[in-house]
């Protein structure tokens, strides 16, 4: 049966208590006297025509469908004989009510809360950089152990990855020439040179090579480099830049 | 006397320093372990401040959240503040994870499965979302079949909400029950 | 009179306010911009509350630095203020995250997809966490399928490990290199 339905899509509703809600406003029903019938009915019309897209949320909404039949089925079949632990004309719907007002207080308070955080959101709180004498938010870490962090990685990595060896025989291509482009500069004006001078037009992955390579030979004590600011271009000069290069 | 009203003075203005130096909320204990005052002098500071603060027509104020004492520009300002360039920092947080949000807020602590029953979807990923967030954590095991993990809200979730304790929350709507319905 | 009293209070509160908010040192013009005001009424402003803070004995000062106006605490506090820091520890970044930090730290720029492979781990959870504590940031888009995002570290992550530059990162142990290898 081929049939022209209103394509909802699913994710408009949080879950199966929001779609019941929406049931229960859009038809005027009383939420103390929920005619499950009825809403039952609308509810699996609705999941009929709704488009499925995850299936996880969907599940959800079967839950409840079948939970719905249940609670019909209870409602349809004679009282039970009355059991001694049961009170008398204990309302089979009491369960379900209490799950939507719950799931309605739940959604007061989330917007209550959105509020609140909306409200404050006109405060601000000082910009916490700034100012020779803010306090600095302390990290229980420091440079040297980071180093010995990243030497452990490496150990970790080279013996598996075959690619890593291959990229440190590009880093020794790449300090190489570095220093060679560097040395022609320095003979040739007496001056060093920017990062991105030596480097010249590249990739990506070159840049990061030559960035490797170039605290590697900082290491080395090959070359000297300066920033003057962060993320501005580093200039590199010979380490000796008097006596020349020794590479 | 006049030592005493100095030494108020003085208490006063360690107090602004340090709110005004810290990156987010410090307590009693904090600003009175660092300062080496007693609690009850920083209290005073305190409340000080913030009347004068009030009194003066200031450009800041201080205010009680996340369970400690820090400075804010005042609210009728905040388009100033805006045009340099600040940002109004209202907690991205979708639908579902507000939901999840204040679920746990009020009935902390809770584990997922009672999240759940009580938004009727599930939420582990909206749970995922806010843990890493740092808005709500892990505050220990339920001790019930396979130990399920409870969840908390974090000072984080105090501060972002501008509230000062858990106390704070606005009030449950209430049940009007089926008589006035 | 009064009215003008008035203004003059409201002027200094809202200079007072964006200095305490600003990002960075602001200059008159940003403020006269920012608040609407006449230029010469932010500066006479900027100039009582200068007069008030040195005169009140109050915690904060205001200075003119390089080009702009900024509030600072004062300096005999300083010392407090350092102890705060020693005091509040930010939660402890986790081991998985110092490494992924120090993986950035020495290749950068480089791919969630080449940090894990280093470590061999997945790593998007850490490098969230690091993104989010301002220690690491995106550095642009790598040129090869995709366009992954590249990390590199921050100035902040320089500030917090105390390091003047990244050339100041300590040497790798035991690395062979090219020309020992």
């Amino acid at each position: 049966m081929v049939r022209e339905a209103p394509r909802l899509v699913l994710e408009a509703f949080e879950g199966p208590l929001q779609l019941l809600w929406h049931l229960i406003d859009r038809d005027q029903l009383n939420i103390y006297d929920i005619p499950i019938a009825h809403i039952t009915e609308q509810y699996m019309q609705y999941l009929q025509e709704m488009e499925w897209q995850e299936i996880d949320i969907a599940g959800d909404f079967i839950l409840m469908a079948t939970q719905l039949v249940q609670l019909k089925l209870r409602m349809l079949l004679p009282k039970p004989v009355r059991d001694s632990d049961q009170e008398d004309g204990e309302d089979p719907r009491q369960e379900l009510v209490d799950r939507l007002l719950g799931y309605r207080a739940v959604q007061t308070l989330a917007g209550q809360l959105e509020e609140r955080a909306s409200q404050h959101s006109v405060h601000f709180g000082r910009a916490v950089e700034r100012g020779d004498y803010t306090v600095r938010a302390p990290i229980d870490c420091n440079a040297a152990q980071l180093a010995h962090l990243m030497g452990k990685v490496l150990t970790r990595a080279i013996p598996t990855h075959a690619h890593i060896s291959r990229q440190q025989v590009t880093i020794g291509q790449c300090m190489r020439r570095l220093l060679v482009r560097l040395n022609n500069a320095w003979r040739r004006i007496r001056q060093g040179a920017s990062f991105s001078q030596l480097v010249g037009p590249a990739s990506r992955q070159e840049w990061v090579m030559n960035f490797i390579s170039l605290l590697e030979l900082i290491r080395r004590k090959k070359v000297r480099a300066e920033q003057a600011e962060p993320l501005t271009d580093i200039q590199i000069y010979p380490y000796r830049a008097r006596r020349g290069i020794s590479a | 006397m006049s030592d005493e009203r100095e030494l108020g003075q003085l208490a006063k203005a360690a107090v602004e320093a340090m709110l005004f130096a810290a990156p987010q909320p410090l307590t009693l204990a904090d600003m009175a372990r660092a300062s080496g005052m007693p609690e009850s002098q920083v209290h005073s500071a305190l409340r000080s401040l913030q009347e004068e603060y009030a009194k003066q027509e200031r450009g800041i104020l201080l205010q009680y959240v996340g369970q400690g004492y820090q400075l804010f520009s005042r609210p009728e300002f905040s388009t100033m503040i805006q045009e340099l360039g600040r940002q109004r920092q209202v907690p991205a947080l979708s639908r579902a994870a507000l939901e999840t949000l204040s679920v746990v807020a009020y009935r902390q602590p809770i584990t997922r499965a009672e999240v759940e029953s009580l938004r009727g979807v599930r939420s582990d990923g909206t749970l995922t979302t806010l843990s890493e967030r740092g808005l709500i954590a892990e505050g220990g095991r339920k001790d019930t079949v396979g130990r399920p993990i409870l969840y908390v809200t974090t000072q984080q979730f105090l501060v972002e909400f501008g509230l000062g304790d858990l106390e704070d929350l606005p009030p449950l709507p209430e049940d009007p029950g089926p008589d006035e319905a």
